[in-house]
């Protein structure tokens, strides 16, 4: 059985992907779905996916909340910015470097997402050596405190679901 | 059925001789011989059937539905003919026998002999015309393979080619002209033909059709002014000049005539085109004879000299003139027959045949030199031979008042002076070769030859002789039915006796043969140092025809082809697109615009302004497709969307599917080929472009805004029309009830229409493997070798890091989409089952299924590169593309089980425990099969062109490509 | 439907498609052999299919039958066809694919990856454009048949073909489109795809449509008229041909049969005496089309220093004379124009194979073979000692194959090119109904100087070719031809001289082939069942 | 459909649109290649939404699938330019 | 146009809302494509629409559906989470390549 | 009015497509064969005249009314018409690059023109 199940999650996210498809919970979708929810996640073996170790739901949660309120609220700051509501300020945009201690190459990829995500923040670059990102700017005032906000608000949460 | 052996005979043995030895020339002789010897004996028996005006006839059913028949037709004219072939036939078999050197591959020559007799034989044995052309053109083929027997000399080549060129061109013309007899008389059965004189005289194509048919005579016969292919025939073996010039080939031409006399003859223009054409050749013949060097040229110019003289006779129009016409054929094929023969022994034994350098050979050779004298004076004319009887008859009818026109009353002057240059000619031969001081200096002594080689020679002009002596007794009967056959019965009293008293016409002779010693006294002289005749020496016949030949067969062709063909590709898509925008427009000026009804739409402003941006972007593809291919490459696909929205807009879900899928696989697509194309840069721009270029554009331009402006006013008016009645009406509503599924467009794609869709994954299978084959032998241009631009950075960024490896930067950054990616690989491929699978019922179906899984793939190469995804998933592309071909197929052919047609389908539903009835439609099996091929053609072609980076880095760099990085075309 | 005889209109199709199928899921590349065989054992199977469906169609009232794929009623799904015209298209087309296919086996099908697959492939798409009854389906099966063309054209690669199959992919692919306007333009104003089902419909057309209606029968007759060759829409044609492999040049000679067969088809059905306003729609642009090929044709056949060319341009010729033949709009042309298109098309497919083998000797296109496969390092390197022993009297017998081209192509006798002359010009100069003598339509007068000069023009051109090729260079080496590449070209002329034997029962079958194109009521009737075609 | 979802429908309906637009301008003008590789993902997730907003409209259910592979596939194209962009050819 | 189904006015009310508002972001972003000055600035602007815009109108058609349909639809959650998923591909990958290609063309401008 | 829209919308991308087809680059070429490919598709489409809102999928298990969708032929044949056009687009892209290996140049022509 774990042979074929070594994702048990993806295998549970394709079982609901396809029940949500179908919009169904018919007792024939959740064993075509199944059967299809096995193949797919074995597939995944054949990349050589490395297998993630998720704890904490509940710093998932947190996590979630977080990123939902974050991207609301940068919403409305760049909406702003665009629509030419500088209250009088120069805005500046640049490219901060933070060194971070994440490796797990999902969290890695959970922070990409988060990121990139948010209006105002970009995802521009990682080198894997010595584990710095780099991110882009929309509305630099403060190095440090972007610095500390990714690390603090962010990666804290990673590293604890994905350690 | 025994006429046709006759005809058949011939060219069965004729097949038989190819398969003999390459030097078998006894066997070859044999064969070709009792051929010829059974055709005598044949004719010999049908004798009795046509003397006296007699007609055998044999008609086997052809392509009856056209009025062709095969018939054999004997009549007295026939039968001389051909016993003249056969009989010549015969001796210029044994002849060549002895002619042919054993180094020579005779099975070819015997072939090829035995062939041309055929074609003769079927020529005179025809009863209908178009059979006859049939045999004329043959005689064309086998008379240049003949000609050109020794094809290793440029000389044959030339002569024989320009022979056939002629000839044929003239059989050509023949065959018209007889197509417009048949289409006067309603047959082209030659006795319906013959009857029916009056009404072709009389009809509006006479003209035509006799410029026609004279045009094949004329030709075939080496008449003025297409004789000059016949004296460069003498290229050939003499065997072959001795057949084809003496009895055959160009006795067809005057064969033709007198055949055709009762039905075209009698006619002014038969009298001046027919008897100018021979006076003239008879004339130049003549004089052109007495200057030859070559004894085979004198021989030719010679026999030009005397068709000339039997044309005139046929052109003078008179019954008389037919009869000297038919008996100075025959006449002239025995002497000139055995003159050629003996030219041949001649060369045979001296090795020359310069009538310069030869003399004295009365001596060396008596009996040859005997024979040839006494043909040589046949052909002067001189009493108590045969040449001089038809001769006699030929003055005779000259004297007759014809029209009386001023040429009429010359003519019998104007003969007789020509007559001298043949006495003079035929003098020459005989003084100039046999006669004087023995010869010096020649590359053979000569001596005479073996009997059997003189034998037919000799025959020949014993004939002379006997026909010469007692003409009533011996081809009196065989003229008389020859004549019969031509006049009818209304054959007017002619004498053959030698002696008819002292009549103009043995005084015309006389003269002639005074004159003729008289010119040849005076010419003589010059005729040692001289090259050639005065004035006309400097002609050269062969070059002009060569000439003209390269200058209309090659110069203006290729000019012409030049002129109206093209070998590039604008101009062609150019009058492609003028074509179809006529095509497409010119109904209206006939028919009027009708414009339809009113619009049927609200307005919408979203998918107006939508359609602004989707038209921003086609012009800005037409635009940027040169200098930025890239952002051309982006606009294509925004062009693209806003076609995809529209399908959503107009009801057609499927369609918006399937077109998202197929673009985003087209811009993977043609980025892989991007990565091989040229840097372009903006070299010129566009207000210094040359006015060529400048017109060429405007021209362009105006095409593009018609083709535009014509498909948008067809679209709106159709758009605009009301609905017609269609055959949709029965797919909505069977879509369900008989196809079983509820998405119309799906059950049409996999039932009602399944066959189309089978057609297109073929289509689709195809193009994925000639991708493949293509790109098997791809090499790039060598300037996109290298590593691009951005890698080449990249790569030495990192070689300058130290604790870097090379591209280690860039797989660090791309770590995380590269992993997403791999995450969506399973998610896709749900979505693609879950596409198939609903298809039937709800847009979806097996190709766009097939283009997303392919995707999903497609997805992985792009993320982590060829190498890895192979050494971790195998896909099998071409395997997919034969199971699903085979599934689709077999799932049609499944109802051949049941009894009915090709991709008859079934829907049942199946009950299944736990899950209850579902429902199963052999369409889905069929759709099954369409995503398989799908998945398996369209990763084909992107591996195939991905694979083209892997190949070409592993690839040594080529020596003389530059080291530099190739840089991209994108800004 | 009970029987399997029934199912024999659907075998030219799915026999080639299966047969493809086969060898893309079992036979790997390294497995030529076993891929080849189930090209050769297909092929034949086509040509006793072919055979069965011409005998059945002549027995009939000239309809082998109509097979309704799927089950479904005509005119709404998709019907296939098999009448004389089809059947005879059919036993052509699988007679010269037996040819093209030997011949390949000497060396060509190693050429390149996936010959026999493509090929089969091509007979599918050929077959499937000569039996459907459908409009669309048909633009299905010409794609086919041209992905397949395309691919074909190209095996072998090399440089001049794939600048020759470039400007041909683009060409067609222009004409695809034009294509799909022409039917959907159709459909807009017929609302249907039958072919007979619009024979039916058009006549009852309203007149504010009828534009639309030949607006899109115009486009739609573009499309086939660059299929066929027409000038002047045909350049792409002598170099693609001249530049193709020869077994694929031999098959080649029929695809632009098929533009022809269906301009005769279409024409004759849509645009008959029975149109109502369209009827005739266009005929006077084939003509002058068809003449206007012809002596293009005629220039090129004499331009050309190459014999493939030659050959390629005598394609036009025989293209153009098809053409204005039709054009002319009567039974006994046409029935002489379909014994013509016999005898010229193998003739002309004969001559593509017997190109190579002479030319052979002298290597220029050995040459370019071999430095293709220099240049690219592929690993299909034909080991030289496949080419084999000479035949005896290579020479010979390749001069005769090359003198019996030549007389077809010229329409000289004793090769039935001259017979097909003849039918189309006896019955050009006397149209059924006219009395002995009757005036002659103009038409009538510019197909006979065509005719003749065409026959002209491809003498002097083929002399002077053959005479270069074989006599000019005594001391050339003999070429090395194996009697698996000499027998399907020797074949081809047999069955061209049987032709001109059995002139009668062929011209028989023609003509009455013609009657029914001319009169398609049993088409119709067929199709559609007895109440239409009245 | 009430009056308020209608015109709600055709305002939003043409707002993406105009998103559109803007899209295109990036893409026609550039300036750079990113530009107009941008302005297309941006082309693209608007079309999506378009199609939702249609969706709405039309109340039914069929235009979904169309919006969701735009959802799921429509990165393919851009991230396919993207890496062209960044690497001079998509698969390595 | 469609089968009308009566829809509570709430529902049409706050669907009508969420859909302008989402349009109304959606666009706010493209035009930051217009006015923003670098292309790394620009980069930020779609992403308005892939967030709150595509969350918006998603969240309208959810409750519209389920209105109509009196029962829960929620796949288009699915469109939520697929463009969540992959927007940051395409704009990372995006980035990298502009940034690379910045460092290429000063290198080049300075040599 | 719809109508006039899509008219135009045919009009705009055929016109480029055949601008760009009788360009001289093979690139040019393949761009101008896929727009003239969607216009052309389009008007398949358009054959069956305008319909919005009613896509031929019946709602439920019943014998259709062909007056309440929109003609679904059109539809089908257009799936074909995408389906070969990018097979034909693949195939082309590929000659297109072997003749520009093999040629040295992108001219349609595989060589510069003399103009
Ligand atoms: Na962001
Ligand atoms: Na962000």
């Amino acid at each position: 059985m774990t042979r074929w199940i070594r994702f048990p999650l993806v295998s549970v996210a394709l079982l609901i992907l396809w029940l949500l498809l179908n919009q169904t919970v018919s007792a024939g979708h959740i064993l075509l779905g199944s059967l299809i929810a096995i193949i797919g996640g074995w597939s995944l073996t054949l990349l050589e996916l490395p297998i993630a170790r998720m704890r904490r739901p509940t710093a998932m949660i947190r996590l979630s909340a977080l990123v939902l309120a974050d991207i609301v609220r940068s919403n409305i700051a760049v909406a702003r910015i665009v629509l030419g509501d500088d209250r009088g300020r120069e805005r500046k945009s640049g490219f901060i470097d933070i060194p971070l201690e994440l490796r797990d190459p999902y969290g890695l990829a959970a922070l990409a997402c988060i990121i990139t995500s948010t209006p105002g923040t970009l995802w521009a670059n990682f080198d894997a050596s010595s584990g710095t990102l780099t991110i882009h700017v929309l509305d630099l005032i403060d190095e440090s405190e972007w610095i500390r906000t990714i690390k603090s608000r962010y990666e804290r949460l990673l590293l604890e679901i994905f350690a | 059925m025994l006429l046709i052996a006759v005809i058949a005979l011939p060219f069965a043995g004729s097949c038989v001789a190819v398969f003999f030895r390459a030097n078998d020339r006894n066997a070859e002789a044999y064969l070709a011989g009792s051929i010829s010897l059974v055709t005598l004996l044949f004719m010999a028996t049908a004798y009795p059937l046509v003397v006296g005006g007699g007609v055998v006839r044999y008609r086997a059913e052809w392509v009856p539905t056209l009025g062709l028949e095969f018939v054999v037709r004997i009549d007295g004219l026939a039968w001389a003919l051909a016993v003249l072939i056969a009989g010549i036939g015969l001796l210029v078999v044994v002849y060549a026998r002895y002619y042919m050197s054993p180094a020579d591959p005779v099975p070819r020559f015997f072939s090829f002999l035995l062939a041309f007799m055929g074609a003769m034989l079927g020529i005179v044995l025809s009863g209908n015309l178009i059979q006859l052309v049939f045999f004329w053109e043959l005689t064309g083929l086998f008379s240049f393979l003949l000609i050109s027997y020794w094809h290793q000399t440029a000389q044959a080549r030339d002569s024989a080619r320009m022979a056939f060129t002629i000839t044929s061109a003239g059989g050509l013309c023949l065959f018209a002209g007889v197509l417009i007899l048949g289409n006067i008389v309603g047959s082209y059965d030659l006795d319906r033909v013959l009857s029916s004189g009056d009404t072709i005289r009389s009809h509006a194509l006479y003209v035509p059709a006799l410029i026609l048919v004279l045009l094949g005579a004329l030709t075939k016969s080496a008449q003025f002014p297409f004789h000059f292919w016949l004296p460069r025939a003498m290229a050939a073996p003499t065997p072959v000049s001795a057949y084809l010039h003496s009895a055959t080939l160009v006795k067809a031409g005057v064969f033709l005539l007198v055949r055709l006399w009762p039905a075209m003859g009698g006619t002014h223009e038969w009298l001046w085109l027919v008897g100018s054409a021979g006076l003239v050749t008879f004339i130049l013949g003549a004089f052109l004879a007495v200057f030859q060097q070559d004894l085979k040229g004198l021989l030719a110019y010679s026999t030009i000299s005397h068709l000339g003289l039997i044309t005139l006779l046929i052109g003078l129009d008179t019954p008389l003139g037919q009869v000297a016409a038919i008996f100075h054929i025959m006449n002239h094929a025995t002497f000139k027959a055995s003159l050629f023969m003996a030219a041949g022994i001649i060369d045979h034994e001296s090795g020359t045949r310069d009538i310069r350098r030869l003399s004295g050979l009365w001596r060396l050779m008596p009996i040859t030199a005997s024979l040839a004298m006494v043909a040589a004076a046949a052909m002067a004319g001189v009493p108590l031979l045969n040449g001089f009887l038809s001769k006699e008859m030929f003055f005779a009818e000259t004297i007759e008042v014809h029209d009386n026109s001023l040429v009429d009353q010359a003519l019998p002057y104007v003969v007789t002076a020509a007559s001298m240059f043949t006495v003079a000619y035929s003098l020459r031969f005989i003084r100039d070769v046999f006669f004087g001081p023995p010869p010096k200096d020649l590359p053979r002594t000569p001596h005479e030859p073996p009997f059997l080689m003189r034998l037919p020679a000799a025959l020949l002009v014993l004939a002379c002789l006997v026909v010469g002596v007692a003409p009533s007794f011996t081809v009196g009967p065989v003229l008389d039915s020859a004549a019969r056959a031509v006049v009818g019965a209304a054959l007017p009293e002619y004498s053959l006796a030698v002696w008819h008293g002292f009549t103009p016409e043995l005084l015309m002779s006389a003269v002639a043969m005074a004159g003729g010693v008289g010119v040849y006294l005076v010419v003589r002289s010059r005729l040692l140092v001289s090259e050639g005749p005065p004035v006309l020496r400097h002609i050269d016949a062969q070059r002009i025809f060569d000439r003209v030949l390269v200058a209309l067969s090659w110069r203006l062709a290729r000019w012409l082809e030049a002129t109206f063909g093209t070998r590039r590709l604008q101009p062609q898509l150019r009058l492609i697109a003028s074509a179809a925008l006529i095509a497409g427009l010119a109904p209206f000026f006939i028919h009027g615009l009708a414009p339809g009804g009113a619009l049927g739409t609200p307005f919408d402003l979203a998918f107006a302004l939508m359609w602004a941006v989707g038209i921003a972007c086609a012009l800005g593809a037409a635009y940027q497709a040169k200098f930025h291919r890239l952002a051309a490459l982006v606009m294509l696909g925004g062009a693209g969307l806003a076609t995809c929205i529209s399908f959503v807009w107009l009801s057609a879900p499927d369609l918006a599917l399937t077109q998202l899928a197929v673009e985003t696989v087209t811009t993977v697509l043609l980025l892989l080929g991007l990565r091989w194309l040229p840097k372009r840069t903006w070299q010129i721009d566009s207000s210094g472009a040359p006015a060529g270029i400048r017109w060429y554009r405007a021209r362009d331009f105006v095409i593009a805004v018609a083709a535009g402006s014509g498909l948008a006013a067809l679209a709106y008016l159709v758009m605009t029309r009301p609905a017609t009645e269609s055959i949709a009406r029965y797919f909505v509503e069977n879509a369900y009830v008989k196809g079983g599924g509820t998405n119309v467009v799906n059950v049409i794609l996999v039932d009602f229409r399944g066959f189309d869709t089978l057609g297109e994954i073929t289509v689709l299978a195809i193009v994925a493997l000639t991708v493949f084959a293509l790109l098997r032998r791809f090499r790039p241009a060598a300037e996109s070798i290298p590593v691009p631009e951005q890698q080449y950075a990249q790569d030495s960024a990192d070689e300058a890091h130290p604790d870097r490896q090379k591209g280690e930067s860039v797989k660090s950054a791309m770590a995380a989409p590269a992993l997403i990616v791999r995450l969506l690989f399973p998610v896709v491929g749900v979505a693609a089952i879950y596409l198939l699978l609903r298809g039937h019922d709800q847009p979806g179906g097996g190709f766009v299924a097939g283009v997303i899984m392919a995707v999903a793939v497609i997805l992985q190469y792009l993320a982590q590169g060829t190498i890895w995804v192979e050494a971790r998933l195998r896909v099998l592309p071409v395997r997919w593309m034969g199971i699903g071909l085979l599934l689709a197929a077999g799932t049609g052919a499944a109802a051949f089980l049941f009894s009915h047609p090709f991709l008859t389908s079934s829907f049942s539903y199946l009950e299944i425990p736990l899950i209850g009835a579902i429902p199963v439609a052999s369409a889905l099996l069929f759709d099954l099969g369409v995503f398989a091929l799908v998945v398996g053609a369209t990763v084909l072609m992107l591996i195939a062109l991905a694979h083209q980076s892997v190949r070409s880095h592993r690839a040594p760099r080529a020596p003389g490509a530059a080291a530099k990085p190739s840089v991209s075309e994108v800004r | 439907m009970s029987r399997l005889t029934d199912h024999l209109i659907i075998a030219p199709v799915l026999l080639p498609l299966l047969a493809g199928a086969v060898i893309l899921t079992f036979g790997s590349e390294g497995r030529r052999n076993f891929n080849a065989a189930v090209n050769v054992v297909s092929s034949f199977a086509l040509v006793a299919v072919a055979v069965g469906l011409l005998r059945a169609a002549d027995a009939g009232p000239g309809l082998a039958g109509v097979y309704r794929l799927g089950d479904w009623p005509a005119p709404f799904a998709i019907v296939l066809v098999a009448d004389r015209l089809s059947a005879v298209m059919l036993l052509l087309t699988s007679v010269v694919a037996v040819a093209a296919v030997i011949f390949s086996l000497a060396r060509w099908h190693r050429a390149g990856p996936h010959f026999h697959s493509l090929f089969q492939l091509l007979l599918m798409g050929l077959n499937g454009a000569f039996l459907t009854g459908d409009l669309f389906n048909l633009f299905v099966f010409f794609e086919v048949l041209l992905a397949a063309s395309y691919g074909l054209a190209l095996h072998g690669s090399g440089a001049f073909r794939v600048k020759a199959g470039l400007h041909y992919i683009v060409v067609n692919l222009a004409a695809s489109l034009l294509f799909l306007i022409g039917v959907s333009l159709i459909y807009s104003v017929a609302g249907t795809l039958n072919m007979a089902d619009l024979a039916a419909l058009i006549p009852k057309i309203r007149a504010d449509d009828l534009a639309l209606l030949e607006a899109g029968a115009g486009i739609l007759g573009i499309a086939f008229l660059l299929k066929a060759g027409m000038w002047p829409l045909c350049f792409w044609l002598p170099t693609t041909y001249a530049a193709a492999s020869p077994p694929v040049a031999s098959i080649f000679a029929i695809l632009t049969k098929v533009g022809v067969y269906i301009v005769l088809r279409l024409w004759l059905l849509l645009f008959g005496n029975e149109a109502g306003a369209s009827a005739q729609f266009g005929g006077e642009w084939l003509l002058l089309g068809g003449i206007a090929t012809v002596a293009f044709g005629i220039v090129g056949t004499l331009a050309s220093q190459d014999m493939a060319r030659l050959a390629a341009f005598s394609v036009l010729v025989s293209s153009g004379t098809m053409l204005a033949a039709i054009g002319m709009g009567q039974v006994g042309v046409t029935g002489g124009a379909l014994y013509y298109l016999i005898s010229s098309t193998l003739g002309i497919s004969a001559f593509f194979l017997l190109v190579e083998l002479v030319e052979r000797g002298r290597e220029p296109g050995a040459d370019v073979f071999a430095v293709t496969r220099e240049a690219y390092g592929d690993v299909d390197t034909p080991d030289e000692e496949e080419v084999g022993i000479a035949i005896p009297a290579t020479m010979g017998m390749l001069g005769f194959a090359f003198i019996g081209c030549a007389l077809v192509i010229a329409g000289l006798p004793p090769l039935p090119g001259f017979i097909a002359k003849f039918a189309l010009l006896t019955a050009a100069l006397n149209p059924s109904g006219s009395s002995p003598g009757a005036p002659v339509p103009m038409a009538s007068w510019a197909l006979l100087v065509l005719l003749i000069l065409s026959g002209l023009a491809a003498l002097v051109a083929m002399t002077r070719a053959g005479i270069r090729a074989f006599w000019a260079s005594p001391d050339r080496a003999v070429p090395r031809v194996r009697l698996i590449e000499m027998t399907p070209v020797v074949v081809l002329l047999i069955l061209c001289a049987m032709q001109t034997v059995h002139a009668g029962p062929v011209m028989r079958f023609m003509e009455a082939t013609a009657q029914s194109l001319h009169a398609p009521h049993n088409y119709v009737r067929g199709i559609l069942g007895q109440k239409a075609g009245g | 459909m009430n009056t308020v979802l209608t015109w709600s429908i055709m305002t939003a309906q043409i707002l993406l649109v105009l998103a559109m637009a803007c899209a295109a301008f990036r893409i026609l003008w550039g300036p750079r290649a990113q530009d107009r590789v941008l302005g297309f993902d941006s082309l693209y997730l608007n079309a999506m939404l378009l199609l939702l907003t249609f969706g709405i409209g039309s109340g039914s259910r069929i235009y979904f699938e169309a919006a969701l592979i735009i959802a799921l596939l429509g990165f393919v194209g851009t991230a396919a330019l993207a890496k062209f962009l960044l690497r001079g050819e998509v698969i390595e | 146009m469609n089968q009308a189904v009566a829809v509570p006015a709430w529902v049409s009310m706050i669907t009508a809302i969420l859909l302008i508002a989402g349009a109304a972001i959606t666009l706010i972003g493209a035009l930051g494509l217009l006015r923003l000055r670098t292309f790394y600035e620009r980069v930020h602007a779609p992403t308005l629409g892939t967030t709150l815009g595509t969350g918006t109108i998603v969240m309208a058609s959810m409750i519209y559906f389920s209105a109509v349909g009196s029962r829960p639809i929620l796949h288009e959650l699915l469109i939520l989470f697929f463009v969540t998923v992959t927007t940051p591909i395409t704009l990372m990958i995006l980035v990298r390549a502009a940034m690379s290609r910045d460092i290429i063309e000063s290198q080049k401008s300075s040599q | 009015m719809m109508e006039i829209v899509l008219s135009l919308g045919i009009g705009a991308l055929a016109g480029s497509g055949v601008w760009l087809i009788l360009r001289p680059r093979t690139f040019q070429v393949i761009i101008g064969l896929s727009l003239l490919s969607y216009a052309i598709n389009l008007f398949i489409l358009v054959m069956g005249r305008l319909r919005i809102g009613a896509p031929p999928v019946l709602p439920g298990a019943t014998k259709g009314d062909p007056a309440q969708f929109a003609d679904p032929l059109p539809q089908a044949l257009v799936l074909t018409a995408i389906v070969i056009s990018f097979a034909t687009t693949a195939l082309f892209l590929v000659i297109l690059l072997v003749s520009r290996g093999l040629t040295g140049t992108d001219h349609v022509d595989g060589r510069e023109s003399e103009q």
